[in-house]
């Protein structure tokens, strides 16, 4: 039998090793030689040890195992025992077994990348249904809604006034302005939650200011309050229906 | 317009799952703005036609695949029990803070708000309906943030100028307290 | 098939993202079974006819919806291009032996191989072709591997009825033992 040349860097294990074994003699893989394979296969454990190649555990477990079948194969074989198997069964069970496993490999080799011209996309974020609120509320809660913002305020320590410098036109804030102000932010959103009126103010004075316009534009049916559950917060709607004068017919009370 | 525009648009729109700009768009299909334009809308018109369960929006000059809304009940009960959960009250408020302000610290939000809003800033951040973008050039190098394509997208605008205007006179500005009393 | 079946399928699948249970989507469009296989067979023709960009595939009793392969040049530009790498020859086998045997123990995985094959497992859950499916009610409570849905979309199966067919137990035929006297 000619001298092998093996691709040392490919064995998968001892089983591996033994099929290309197997394959390279052209032999039956249910009738292996075992004297000649075993030889090669330490013919190939003394390479791999020559390269400096590491050789697991299980190359040896599997050396060990095939001088074991060896020696039974030389033992005188009791004529008309029927019960008495192969040595060898054992072994060419797990051989086929792998061999099939190793053409399902293939199987897949061939397919690995079937899906890789196709892109997939991520989940959405999809919100949950809104569910606009219709019960009853109390000039009590908005009023409560209002006062939390403010609380809040009291904590913010006010930013320095350079922080502002050159955008600063105005240091006053009316009730006129904040009507005007709010009710357009309202007729051009037509729906705005109530703390977003304050998301801008600072200060008390602004936020009453914002407040007061609220309730004067409330009481001309500008707009009109509603609830929120989902969001747990009020929000303010436009009204179409709302008398449409001037916002100076309403802050000339102030 | 080459026959294959349309499905190389659609493809490319939705493998980036996010708005493409047309321009972009028109270079990655090799053709003219004018062919991806004239493409983009026979899109539009053949979904709504056969009623496909997809739309095309524009955003800001880029593109976007989407679901068609009139199916968007379907699509909600496809979320069922991973429902996601809408934009804390705070969270809203950092939003039009920074939506109003871009670029904008974390400094200036937190001075209007008047509370610490690193975990909101954070969520929207997540979220992907704000970023960073740049560092103001002053003393510690404050990250600036700025609003997203993500965020136009999620509030049905096409661009930022369809934010509701504030009058420019609303002012951050600590009141007099005497000027007040008159206002008032 | 209700008209907007189509549409509704379509909204649906572009949502989820992932693949959507053809059941569930027969549940949530308000159909029968056989109206969404209907629809979807429509979809499928329709895409390919119509040269659309995007393409339906069937894993595993679900649906997914994904970009048509024959676009590829043109998404890979927005979308980034694939990785090449494939799997190593022992990850393959060891995903073959999980794929025939599950649900199956590491040590089976190994006995049939005859070597130790952590390695390969870890990187196949890494990868998300195998998964952790509970543990073995024997001593030691050994872990149970199972392949996954990512594992039949990548590989292009559409169940794991797809896989080649194994002889039924190859039968060890009882040799000769005066043949064997030869052969050694």
């Amino acid at each position: 039998m000619d001298k092998l040349s093996f691709r040392l860097d490919v064995y998968e294990g001892p089983l591996d090793l033994l099929m290309q074994l197997i394959s390279k003699n052209k032999v039956n893989i249910i009738d292996i030689p075992i004297a000649s394979i075993t030889d090669q296969y330490f013919e190939a454990l003394a390479l791999m040890k020559g390269l400096d190649l590491e050789i697991s555990s299980e190359f040896l477990v599997m050396a060990s195992e095939l001088l074991y079948i060896k020696s039974r194969m030389l033992l005188p074989k009791v004529k008309d025992d029927d019960e008495q198997e192969d040595p060898r069964a054992d072994l060419v069970r797990r051989l086929l077994a792998y061999q099939r496993y190793k053409s399902v490999s293939q199987f897949l080799k061939e397919r690995e990348f079937s899906s890789r011209f196709m892109y997939f996309k991520l989940p959405d974020n999809i919100e949950p249904q809104f569910i606009p609120y219709t019960g009853a509320y109390s000039l009590h809660d908005l009023m409560k809604a209002f006062e939390d913002i403010l609380e809040r305020s009291a904590r913010c320590a006010p930013p320095p006034r350079k922080t502002f410098e050159g955008i600063v036109r105005r240091e006053k804030v009316s009730v006129r302005e904040k009507v005007h102000t709010v009710s357009e932010m309202i007729r051009r959103r037509g729906k705005v939650r109530f703390g977003e009126l304050f998301d801008k103010c600072c200060g008390r004075p602004e936020m009453i200011a914002t407040f007061l316009a609220l309730l004067e534009l409330v009481k001309l049916h500008r707009i009109l309050v509603d609830y929120d559950k989902a969001e747990n917060s009020f929000v303010l709607i436009h009204a179409k229906s709302g008398d449409n004068s001037d916002e100076a017919a309403v802050a000339w009370n102030y | 317009m080459k026959q294959q525009l349309p499905g190389i648009i659609e493809s490319v729109l939705f493998a980036a799952g996010d708005a493409v700009d047309m321009q972009r768009l028109a270079e990655i299909a090799q053709a003219d703005l004018d062919s991806v334009k004239e493409a983009v809308a026979f899109l539009i018109s053949d979904y709504a036609a056969n009623k496909r369960g997809f739309s095309l929006i524009e955003i800001d000059g880029a593109y976007q695949i989407c679901t068609r809304p009139e199916y968007y009940p379907y699509v909600q009960a496809i979320a069922g029990a991973r429902r996601q959960q809408g934009l804390s009250e705070a969270a809203l408020e950092v939003l039009s803070i920074i939506a109003y302000n871009q670029p904008v610290t974390k400094n200036t939000v937190e001075h209007v708000r008047g509370v610490n809003s690193d975990w909101a800033v954070t969520k929207l951040a997540e979220r992907g309906l704000v970023e960073e973008k740049g560092r103001l050039d002053a003393p510690g190098k404050p990250i600036l943030y700025v609003t997203t394509q993500e965020f136009l997208r999620c509030f049905g605008l096409i661009s930022l100028n369809d934010l509701p205007d504030f009058d420019a006179d609303v002012v951050l500005e600590q009141q007099d307290p005497a000027q007040m009393q008159i206002d008032i």
